[in-house]
This record gives structure tokens, C-alpha cells and sequence, in this order.
């Protein structure tokens, strides 16, 4: 899966490969608002789509490159799907949509998974042609994945499934889901009674009804189990093991150096391009860039941006991450999500008039992406741990703060 | 500094009026009410309309002469502001403050022909703005002498309701001043009307192009525009303000309720202070805005707003934008999931909160402005 | 104490006739920093200077005008005593200092007190010979009142009290103290425990500390009781009715109508004083005053200010005040001290590099006023209940939200 | 925009500096050392100063040949930041960047007359500020030609340590240009300095009223000296920056232990959201101004900052005024009761926050410059 650390200019030599090769066949403008992230695919064209941008991709053999050769990938070191990864976001392709699959199933597979599930799903995954989804979070239970309660109970070789799940992206095009539930209820402690599968979404008993989201556009699923039975070789890491599984997965997030397939999850937002996009905008018939008070609230957000970039350089730099050994990356999701919710805000303010048009508005600025952009951004600030949750997280382990 | 001015009336009539304007917009303007106009094109209904108008609402700012009460554009202030808080949105500011403009600043003329239909429930709208520039002191559509009267030129954006108006108010450039013309609907081609998407979808607006249409000399208002058009601006600012205000509370109360029914990690979410406390803010927030807005309403009676009145409209309008915008982002974050859905209410606000703070000019626009009023002088 | 109310043309006379005096008496600047509240008397000749001008505000008349004249009042109705108060304020008159004497013990021993408490403390209190002090706060139970630990012990005659009280004001200046203390250490609510005293603070066995503030000035004593009697008549209220009559001391903050003597218990210190102060100061070489976001953030500081006024004048309009009937009058500390605490630190920041100097210094800006004035600040932003725990109440009691 | 670069590296070198200016500053600097210095004339051990000096720290930023050990300015920035953290206050940052200066700046006769004294512990002070506008693009102090060499004319205000440095550098302008010009302090009368009291009271500054001075024309530094004090203005505020970064990061965690042990209610009052949500911003904001300070010092060695180390250094300035500002706040308000008291430490850190806020610009002066650099490319 890896090999020596490859020498500076083996990787410059890939690196340039894979710039020309994008260079050459990234797709063009499709004439129709990509999603930014793989929880914004909200439609059978946007999702064709990616399916086969993803599907070219790993043709060429640049997705899971340091995935086994014999499940689909090269074997080669982690570094080159870095290099690919960094190329990807420079010239600033589609998303590699498959996320679930890509930075979470597929990484806890290769590591704990039986051959026969890595023979099962590993290739599927990194061609595009099984998309992924996730069933953690709970409509009663949002921010406390602890507490699931979706039940998996074993009968024979099946496990029968009862619940539901909300907030499944493309849970309405997944083949396979990664599920939490709970095999024991009676377990003294609740995290005990966990486990995980590997379900088929196309099992009787499954069903799934899309939510529209507060943009008006579709992403995501609720996802409804009424005695769905699954085979029990879908279960992963052994009974009773689920929550362990569960952090694990959420390990792989951090991308192709920790085990994650690599490529494009998410297309970054900047405030360079809220500016590129709000130069031509005037205020009180002034250019609105030489407004004296709106430089300065630019300026701050720049800084914001930059200091989160400069956060991950310093993460590298062991001597400069003594005191507080935990503080950046725990708090990045926090900060990075913040941040954008406050930069898309003002993206809209800055708009003036046409701040009040909305998506499908000719007139919208570049089509009405900063108003779908921060209505969006929620999904950051609210799924995976609230912000508030989040701070809680930071302020208990970096400051050593007591349980709220 | 005009700071010391405290004035805050809040007579018997505004207080039945807003009496009366609440159990109206609780029947009428229930959330299935307001759900269901969404996807309308029109956008209000017409019944609903019709029996505002029935209510006299239409003629507050109306003389008695021309089939209003008189009672003045402050009592409009408590009918919008509860408008605002049950979501009932319908063309009553623009109307409103078309009547007021033609009360104050037409000749009796023009008065007598259009404003007792404008009591009776004819739509009438403003037609200011030209891009997305609410600062803009330039005018571009402009008015030609022609044989048959006036040819114009040039359009106008956002143009609330345009496709059901049946009246323009129009700022125009005529012979190098700023004027106010009235046109009529009937002079504008069906084709000239190109519906807006709006962010808030409670509302309609429309981009007209008045390239073309020709309509009398007898429409263009006495004198130069320019002490109107501030007039109008501020008091579009206050109106929007009230209402805004009023949906910063409604937004308040449904965040609140969630608040005290959700349940995480054992005890309900509104017992956190990282909930409780920014709802304090809000709270905060939205009573400023609005102390601001009567405190402008009893300020703005007079024909032309004074120096004291120019800056409580502009601080209503700055507060108020600056409060809905907070209570509409926090309502979608602290609803959690159920916030991200457009079948959550939270959306309601949160598209709203993006329309108002632009319209008439957004926080900054007044701050700006009320630094020059406040540190000038 | 009252009487019918008085015709606005009286009171406009009376108005009239003290502006006229106060314009000829008040005092003139001692060329000392003068206390803008009661909390900063930290020197002999600043005390020295209040209780000349307080005995001297009173021999007018002009103070507890609507207090009985058996006990040095007037007998008016307390409506006179608010067109005083608005005077003063009108001619930034310094404080009258005696503020727990005439704001919360006097009315509470008018209230409840017997003849011969009134005959013996009221006098004083108005003629500023006897100044009093506060006994709440515990070292180690600061927001938490209810939870006094200090003891209170009948025997005999006598009360023996032992314990401590913190942020006592003019504690070494002070000859009485209203003193919350614990007589019954077993009640079943902790609040039936409490009583309350007008306790002399020259007895045997009661020492205080005197605190160094956060300005480097005094203003405060710490208090100590070892031992110490006092006689059993210094009770008021009743044995185990302190909590209660705690409270309702509380009540007599809110000035002459509640029942308070009147006068002017701080002076208000608004951002047209930073304004005029700051004037003349630069930024890039301009006019400080010219730079658009320093006035943008005046701007907003402005209507802050302005909105606490107008929510005043709001209060006293029921059609404006049906939906929420507590928000204005609960959230009064919490918006007017954060509101002061973020105007006087803008206040240092605009000073440029004068903002580095203190008082003391001859450069500072205005004598480094605006240096004190956002340190002091913070009492009113930690005393009382915390800004944290106004806000608790706040979402509590205004919006019906859990309690934390 | 000059976002892109992302220059961090920390040396092996600037590592074993940390960890050597650690634990000196630990011995060196506790808190009853701190305080025992605050009512002192000097504010600094002279010891303590003489063993910076032995350790070799005042010659980071000097060459081997003058002395010191060529490591470069940016070495001295993991000194300052610990010396932030424990409050060690002596005229190192100024001293260093008169060094600096004079390393780059001056001919090689006055390096070597002053900057081996320099670096075996004599005391340089910079003299640029004359009001309180750090922006004042405008010099007053005045050097004439007369026959002994120049004549000055004009003070300079919170000039560090003046009391006791052996060494001015002042900004003056001469025949119309600005210049730089060694003083030693023996040229300038003691009754010419006069103490001001300074808000953080570990500091030490005063006015020096240069008027009358006179000092040789081999004094004075060559060339124009704009860019001379673009440079130092620019490390003034990196040093400073990440003094003030440090002493945030003191300053939350003295707050985070109170938040520990202190009971309200029942429980520690750091399980309150109110009080452990703002820590957490406290902790984000530091942090991130120390990520500006540390990609500053990667860039600042070369001789003239460029515009991507200008940037860093200013983005390092404002960050790091912001963040202690907003940690001293925060301190004095979580400690209750015992924070408002001067014997609580807090008040060291809301006050040093008050003087590093505004010393070599504060936030906004540079985010205004930051503004031309970002925006207008």
C-alpha cells in the first residue's frame, strides 16, 4: 500500500503528469451550477456527471493510487495521491463525488475488512460505478451518534433492521450504506450496544424520501428501515464494536495520508473569489472595492482565510505545536466553517441590490452561487457536531475546561 | 449630535390599529397561508387585499379629500411591522408609499385622478432603482419631450409586484433634473416586464423597461425631485424597517419554541447558554430596532423629515436589517438539522432577512449617511 | 410622603428654581479626577469633597424633597425630587455619593423600619454625616447571594457575627452597613436562613481590608467579623426574612419613585464625551474623525447608546411593551454596562499611541479618563450578577427558555 | 493577491532558542519577579539583562563580525514571544531593532563603533514617534548643519527605556529628507527626558526633547531613510506581535485555571458554555496570531521585507493586538469579582494589552495597509 518515501523529484515528475494530463481532460463548463460539495447533488444530471468525471479519473490512475493494485488501485505511496489531490485543487476540478466511499468505507475496508469485502467493494467504490452513503445521524438524536437508536437484530444469517436515518447524502443513488445501529440495548454502556454494517440500500424493507434543503435544491435523504433484513457478513469490526468502528472511519477523513482514497471532496470557496466576483459592483456610485470600510472587513476575512492555511502548514511543524499539542486540528472544522459562514454571509451583503435575487435570477451574481454558498455552509456548522458542540470539544481537551 | 431627541409617542389610534392589524394577519396569514403563496405567481391574495383595503389600510397616509383617514404614515408603521411578524406580504408598502409621495409632492390633479383608486386597493410601486446600487445619485432613465407628451428611456430593477401594479412611480431624468412621473400600466407593453427571482419568496419583483413608452406631460410631478426622492427613500427605509423588525421577532419566537422542545444529550438544547445567550442578543437586537422604528414613526408626520427624523429612519433601517439578518442565521443554526430544510420555517426568515437588509439600502448604507448627520455637525 | 401630583407648571417652577441654584453652587472642579460612581471614592480628599457637596445639596432642600420632614425630607411628592435628579444630571454635577444610604438602606428603614430606626439613621443618610456600606458579597459565594455563609448568632441582646463580606464600597469610610447574614444554617430553603441587619460598622471585632483595584486606585474594603456583637434592635424585617428583604431592597435601585432619596448616584459617561475628547486626535495624519471606519464604529456606538435611551422611554409606553413585558426592564444592565464596556475600550484604541499612557500623565487624553473609565467599567459588568448571569435570567424569564 | 504563499519553517536553531529562552524565562521571570518590578524606576533586572547579553541574544540580529551570531531577526522572534509569556519585560525588542538597523543600514564605521557595545549589553532606544498617530507619514524633529556638526530641534514621545539607554536612533529630517541619526544619550541633557506613565506597567518610556542637541554629521545613517523605517516599522511590529501573541497565550491560560477550580452554583465555573465558548475563541485567535508571527519570521530575513513578508508582518500585528486585547478583556471579566482587583493578574494582561495594541500601529493602521496590498493588485 505504500512502498519507501519517494524521493522529492519522483514526486515533481508525477506531479507534473498529472497537471498535464488535467490539463488536457477536465471537463468543461457543464453550463449548469456544480454542487461545491458532495452533500449538494441534488440532481440526475449533476450526478451523472461527476459519476463519470470520477470514473475518467481513476482511469487514468489517479484516484487510490496508493490503494492495492489488485482492488483497483497502484500501490504506490500515499504522497503521489497527494501530489494528485494538490492538482486537483489547483486547477480547480469537479469534486470527486463518491466521498463516503472514497474517505470513509473504502479506507476502514482495506484496513479491517474480511478479502471478500475488499474483493466486494473496493474497486466499485473507486470507479464510481457504487456510490456511498452514510446512516450515522438520527432525526431524534442529530448530534449524539452515541445514542442511535436504529435496531439491528440477528435472526439466522440476516440481521433485521428497524429505524431510521437522516441527513443520507445521494441516499436516493447509494448502493451501499455505511450504517450504525444498535445490537444490544441492554448494554450497560450505551456506546457497547453499537455496530456497524455494510448495508445494500436496495434491501426490502428500505426507503428513502428526499429532503429538499433550504436552498430549494435536493442532497440529501431520510432513510426509513421496516424489518429490512441484510445479510450478516455485512456486519464490520464485530458485534458490539460499532462505536469504536464509527471513530475509527471518521479517522480517514484527513485524507490520502490517512488512508483515504484521495481526490477532490470539496471544491474550497475563497474570498478571493467572493472578490473576483463583487469587482464590478459599485456603492454609491464609487467602486464598492474602494469603499475604506468595506477593504477593511475584506482584509479581516483575508487574514481569517489565510491564518486557517497557515494553521495547516504549522500542524506539520512539530516545534511549533508543543503547547497546546491538540488545538489546530481539533478546532479546524470550527474555524474553517465559521469562517465561511461569515465570508458567504457578507458575500450576500456586499451584493447590494442584487443581493435579493436568488438562483435562476439571470441578473444574480455568478448565477446566485453566494446565496446558495451560504445557505449551503450550514450543513458545515450543523452536520458532523455543531459549532457549539464543537467548541465544547476544544475548550474540554485543548484548554482542559470541565464537562458542560 | 442629534442624540438628545427621545420622542417616542404611541397614540390610541396606532394602538387600535395595531389591535386590529394583529388579528387580522393571525387569520389571515396563517404559516399554511403563507406556505401555499410560495409558488404563486402573483405572490399575495387578491381577496386578502381587497379586504385590506376595505380596513382603510390603504388611506392611512391619504388625506380625508381624496378617501383616506389622514391618520398619516407613522400608523402604518404598527400594520407593517405586524405584517412583518406573520409573513403577510403583500404590495402594501410600495403602495403606501406611492400615495404618500403623490399626497405630498403631485398636484391636486394628479391626486384627485389616482389616489382614491390607490385607497380603493389599486397596486401602485416604486420604480427607483436601476442596478444594484441603492447609493447611486445618478438617475439613467430619462425623459423625453415628444409629440404625444413624454418618451422614456431606460429601466428600472426590482420593482416590486410590477406585473399586478397598475401604477408606476418612476424617478426619471427630464431635461437634466431629477423628476417623479407617474405611469400608468396600461402604457407599459406586457413584454417590458421581466419577473425577478427573489431570494425571499414571499415577494415579487420584476426589471421594467420603460424604453419606448410614451405617456403625458400632465403625469410628471411639480418641481424638482430630489427633497421627494429622500423623503421617499427614508420613508421606504422606516417601512421596511418595521417589518423587518416584526419577522426578527416571529423568527425570535419559532428559534425559542424549538429551543424549549428539542432535547439533546438528555435536557432540552435551550438550556445551553451557547443557545440561550445569542438568543439574548437577538432579543436585544430586535427591541432596538425596535425603539428605533417608533421612535422614527413618531418622528416623520411632518411634510418634509427634519435632521432628528432623517436619523432615526436611517438608524430603524440599519438596526432592524442588522437584527433580522442575525435572528435568521442563528434560527437555521440552532433549529440543527431540521434548520436545514426547506420545510423548517427557519428558511422563511433567513431569505427574508437577505432581501430586507438590501432593500431601500442596507445597514451600511444608513451608518454612512448617519455619519455625516452625527459627527458633522 | 407624597401627596396628589403636582401640576407640571409646579414642577416646572420648582425645575426652574433649582436649575438657578445648582448653577450658582455647584461646586467647581477640584482639579482632582472626581469618582463617576460611588465605587471609586478611593481617596480622603475626594470623600472630603462628596460629603461637603451632598450636606450642602441637602440644607438647599434638594434632596429626599419626598421624604418625611420629621426625618430631614420634605414631605413633597417624590416627582420633585425626579425634576432634581434630572437637573443634576443636566449640569454634570459631581455624584452624591451616599448612594446605599439614600438608595437602599434609607428607603427600605422608611419603609419597614421602626420610629426609632427612622429617627436614627434617616437624618444622617441625607446629610451625608453617616455614610453607609453594603454587606452582600462573600469572598467565595460572589453571584450566588442566596448561599451567605457569614453567621449571625443570637445571644442575649446581642447578635454575634462571624465571617466576611467583599466588595464592600467605602467600607473604611462607612459607619453603618446593611449586613445579609445567616441566622439559621439549618432551614430547609437556604433563603428562610438569611436576616438582615443595619449593623454599625465601629463594633469590636469588625475590621475591613481595603482592596487595590484593577486602576491601581481603592474604592472597595474587604470585611471582617470575628466575634463581633451587635445589639439585636439592628435587626430589620425579622429573623429569617432576610432573603426577602434583600430583595426588596434591590427594588429602591430604580430611583425617587420606587422610593429611593434621589440625587445623582454615577455620572453617565456617553460616546459624545469620547467624541469631544478624541477630536482633536489624528490618523494617517487626518483628522481622526475623518477616517470612514472610525466613524462607521461611532456610528454604531452612537446607536447603542441611543437605543438604551429610547428603551426608556419605551418602558414607559404599555402598547409598546405587550409582546415581551420583562425584555426591556430585565436586560437594562446587561445592554447599558456591555454597551460602556465596549465604548470606553474603543475609547483607549482611538487614542493612538496616547492610549499606551495612564493616568498620571500629563499627555494622557483627558487626564486618562477613558483609561479608568473602561477598568472601572467592569464592576458594572461583574458586580450585581455577572453579564453571564444577566443573561441567563434574560432568555430565562423573557423568552421562557430552560433554565441552564 | 499575496495570499498564496504559505511559508512556514521552524528551525533547528530557532527550536533550541525556544527551549533555551523557556527556561530562563521561567527561572528569570516568575510572577512575584514580575511584580516586584512593577513599582521599580527601571522595570527591568539590569542582572537579568546582562545575562540576556552573555547568552548572546542581543547579537541575533547582528553579523559575526560586529559580534553577534548572524542568526537573524528572525531568531529573536521565538525570544520575544516567551518573554511575552512570562512577562519579561526589558529593552530587548528595541535594542534589537536598533541593531538590526545598524547592521543594514549604517556604513561599517558606525557599525563598528556602536553595535559590539550593543551586543554586550548597552541599551538602544528608537525615537520615532512625535504624537500619537503612528501613521503620521510627516517627521518634526529637525537636524541642522551648525559647526560642530548638527544641530536638533523637535522631542520624540515614547521613546523605550530612554532613561536608561546609552544610545538613541532618531528619524529626522535633514535638508528635506528623512533620516536616521545615532544620538548617544551623553549628547542629550537629563532634564531633556521625561518620564510618562505607561499603562502596562512593566514598561518602561518617556518624552526626550532633542532640542538643542547637537551630534556629529558621522552620526548620521546614509541615504534616504524610508525604507529604512518601512523595514523597521515593519519588524517593530512582527517583534511586538509576537511578544503580544505570547503574553495572550499566558493571559488564557491563568483564565483557563481559575475557570478549573472556581465554584459557582454548584459546579466549576468553566463547565458554563458562557464562560468556555469565549476561551475557545480566545484560544482560535491566538492561535492564529501566532501562525501570522511565525510565517513573518520565515520571510523576514532577507534585507528588505518584500511585499508577501510586509503582508505577514502586518497580518502578525493585527491579529496579535486583537487577540491579547480581546484575552485581557476576557480575563478581567471570567475572574469575577477577584479579577477586577489589582493583585489578580489579570490586570497585567488587560493593561499590556492597552500598550501593545497601539505600539508600531495598531490592528487597524495595518489592516489599512494590508488593504493596498490585497486589494489593489
Amino acid at each position: 500500500m505504500n512502498g519507501t518515501d519517494p524521493s522529492p523529484s519522483e514526486l515533481a515528475e508525477f506531479r507534473a503528469e498529472v497537471a498535464a494530463w488535467l490539463e488536457q481532460h477536465k471537463p468543461a463548463d457543464p453550463g449548469f451550477l456544480l454542487p461545491q460539495t458532495f452533500m449538494e447533488v441534488g440532481s440526475d444530471q449533476q450526478l451523472e456527471f461527476l459519476r463519470e468525471w470520477q470514473h475518467k479519473l481513476w482511469s487514468a490512475g489517479y484516484l487510490g493510487v496508493h490503494w492495492p493494485s489488485e482492488y483497483g488501485g497502484r500501490g504506490m505511496h500515499a504522497a503521489f495521491q497527494h501530489e494528485v489531490d494538490r492538482e486537483l485543487r489547483r486547477q480547480r476540478t469537479p469534486i470527486t463525488f463518491n466521498v463516503i466511499g472514497l474517505g470513509w468505507a473504502g479506507p476502514l475496508i482495506l484496513d479491517i475488512g474480511t478479502d471478500q469485502q475488499k474483493a466486494l467493494y473496493i474497486k466499485g467504490i473507486l470507479s464510481a460505478e457504487d456510490i456511498w452513503c452514510q446512516g450515522f445521524s438520527e432525526p431524534d438524536h442529530g448530534s449524539d451518534l452515541g445514542n442511535a437508536q436504529t435496531r439491528a437484530v440477528r435472526d439466522g444469517d440476516d440481521y433485521v433492521i428497524n429505524g431510521s436515518k437522516i441527513w443520507t447524502t445521494m441516499g436516493n443513488y447509494a448502493r451501499y450504506m455505511i450504517l450504525l445501529a444498535r445490537t444490544d440495548p441492554s448494554a450497560e454502556r450505551k456506546y457497547d450496544g453499537l455496530s456497524f454494517f455494510l448495508s445494500p440500500m436496495e434491501a426490502r424493507g428500505i426507503e428513502t424520501r428526499p429532503i429538499q434543503k433550504i436552498t430549494g435544491e435536493y442532497g440529501f435523504t431520510e432513510t426509513f428501515f421496516t424489518d429490512a433484513r441484510i445479510p450478516a457478513s455485512c456486519l464490520i469490526g464485530g458485534e458490539g464494536n460499532g462505536w469504536r468502528v464509527a471513530m475509527q472511519t471518521l479517522q480517514y477523513e484527513r485524507g490520502a495520508a490517512a488512508g483515504a482514497a484521495g481526490g477532490l471532496p470539496q471544491v474550497r470557496i475563497s474570498v478571493s473569489d467572493l472578490i473576483d466576483d463583487i469587482r464590478h459592483l459599485r456603492r454609491d456610485g464609487q467602486p464598492l472595492l474602494e469603499d475604506p470600510v468595506v477593504r477593511d472587513r475584506l482584509v479581516e476575512l483575508i487574514m481569517e482565510e489565510k491564518a486557517l492555511g497557515l494553521a495547516d502548514r504549522r500542524t506539520g511543524l512539530p516545534g511549533l505545536n508543543t503547547d497546546y499539542p491538540l488545538s489546530l486540528p481539533l478546532s479546524f472544522k470550527l474555524r474553517a466553517s465559521e469562517y465561511q459562514r461569515r465570508m458567504r454571509q457578507y458575500g450576500l451583503e456586499l451584493q447590494g441590490g442584487l443581493g435579493s435575487l436568488y438562483v435562476g435570477d439571470e441578473q444574480a451574481v455568478a448565477g446566485g452561487f453566494w446565496q446558495r454558498a451560504y445557505f449551503n455552509n450550514f450543513a458545515t456548522t450543523i452536520g458532523g457536531g455543531t459549532s457549539q458542540i464543537q467548541a465544547n470539544i476544544i475548550g474540554e481537551q485543548v484548554l482542559g475546561l470541565p464537562k458542560s | 449630535m442629534p442624540m438628545n431627541n427621545m420622542q417616542m409617542v404611541f397614540g390610541d389610534e396606532q394602538g387600535m390599529l395595531l389591535d386590529s392589524a394583529r388579528a387580522f394577519c393571525r387569520d389571515r396569514s396563517t404559516m399554511p397561508a403563507v406556505r401555499a403563496l410560495l409558488p404563486s405567481a402573483q405572490g399575495f391574495d387578491p381577496q386578502v387585499w381587497q379586504q385590506m383595503a376595505a380596513l382603510g389600510w390603504l388611506g392611512v397616509a391619504v388625506a380625508e379629500d381624496f378617501g383616506g383617514s389622514g391618520l398619516g404614515i407613522s400608523s402604518a408603521v404598527p400594520l407593517v411591522e405586524c405584517m412583518g411578524k406573520h409573513l403577510l406580504t403583500t404590495p402594501f408598502i410600495d403602495t403606501t408609499l406611492v400615495a404618500r409621495v403623490l399626497q405630498q409632492a403631485a398636484g391636486s390633479d394628479l391626486s384627485q385622478r389616482y389616489l382614491p383608486d390607490i385607497v380603493g386597493g389599486q397596486i401602485a410601486s416604486l420604480a427607483l432603482l436601476e442596478s444594484e446600487d441603492w447609493g447611486d445619485p445618478a438617475i439613467g432613465v430619462t425623459a423625453t419631450p415628444a409629440k404625444s407628451g413624454l418618451q422614456l428611456s431606460g429601466a428600472k430593477t426590482q420593482v416590486a409586484y410590477a406585473e399586478v401594479a397598475e401604477l408606476f412611480l418612476v424617478s426619471v431624468m427630464y431635461q437634466g433634473v431629477a423628476r417623479l412621473l407617474v405611469v400608468p400600466t396600461a402604457a407599459v407593453p406586457s413584454a417590458a416586464v421581466s419577473r425577478q427571482t427573489c431570494i425571499d419568496e414571499t415577494r415579487r419583483c420584476a426589471r421594467v423597461d420603460f424604453s419606448g413608452v410614451s405617456v403625458g406631460m400632465e403625469n410628471l410631478l411639480p418641481g424638482d425631485a430630489d427633497s421627494t426622492l429622500r423623503e421617499v427613500m427614508l420613508l421606504g427605509a422606516l417601512l421596511y424597517a418595521a417589518e423587518a423588525a416584526g419577522s426578527a421577532a416571529a423568527c425570535m419566537d419559532l428559534t425559542a419554541e424549538y429551543l424549549k422542545t428539542r432535547h439533546q444529550f438528555g435536557r432540552p438544547i435551550g438550556s445551553y447558554q451557547a443557545l440561550k445567550h445569542p438568543m439574548v442578543e437577538v432579543l436585544v437586537a430586535m427591541e432596538n430596532a425596535r425603539s428605533f422604528v417608533y421612535h422614527a414613526a413618531s418622528l416623520v408626520n411632518e411634510a418634509t423629515p427634519d435632521r432628528d427624523a432623517e436619523s432615526a429612519c436611517r438608524m430603524a433601517k440599519a438596526q432592524a436589517s442588522e437584527a433580522l439578518k442575525f435572528a435568521g442565521d442563528r434560527a437555521v443554526q440552532f433549529h440543527g438539522g431540521m434548520g436545514f430544510t426547506y420545510e423548517c420555517d427557519a428558511q422563511l426568515y433567513i431569505r427574508r432577512a437577505q432581501w430586507s437588509q438590501q432593500v431601500f439600502g442596507d445597514a451600511y448604507h444608513h451608518r454612512k449617511r448617519l455619519a455625516s448627520l452625527l459627527l458633522d455637525s
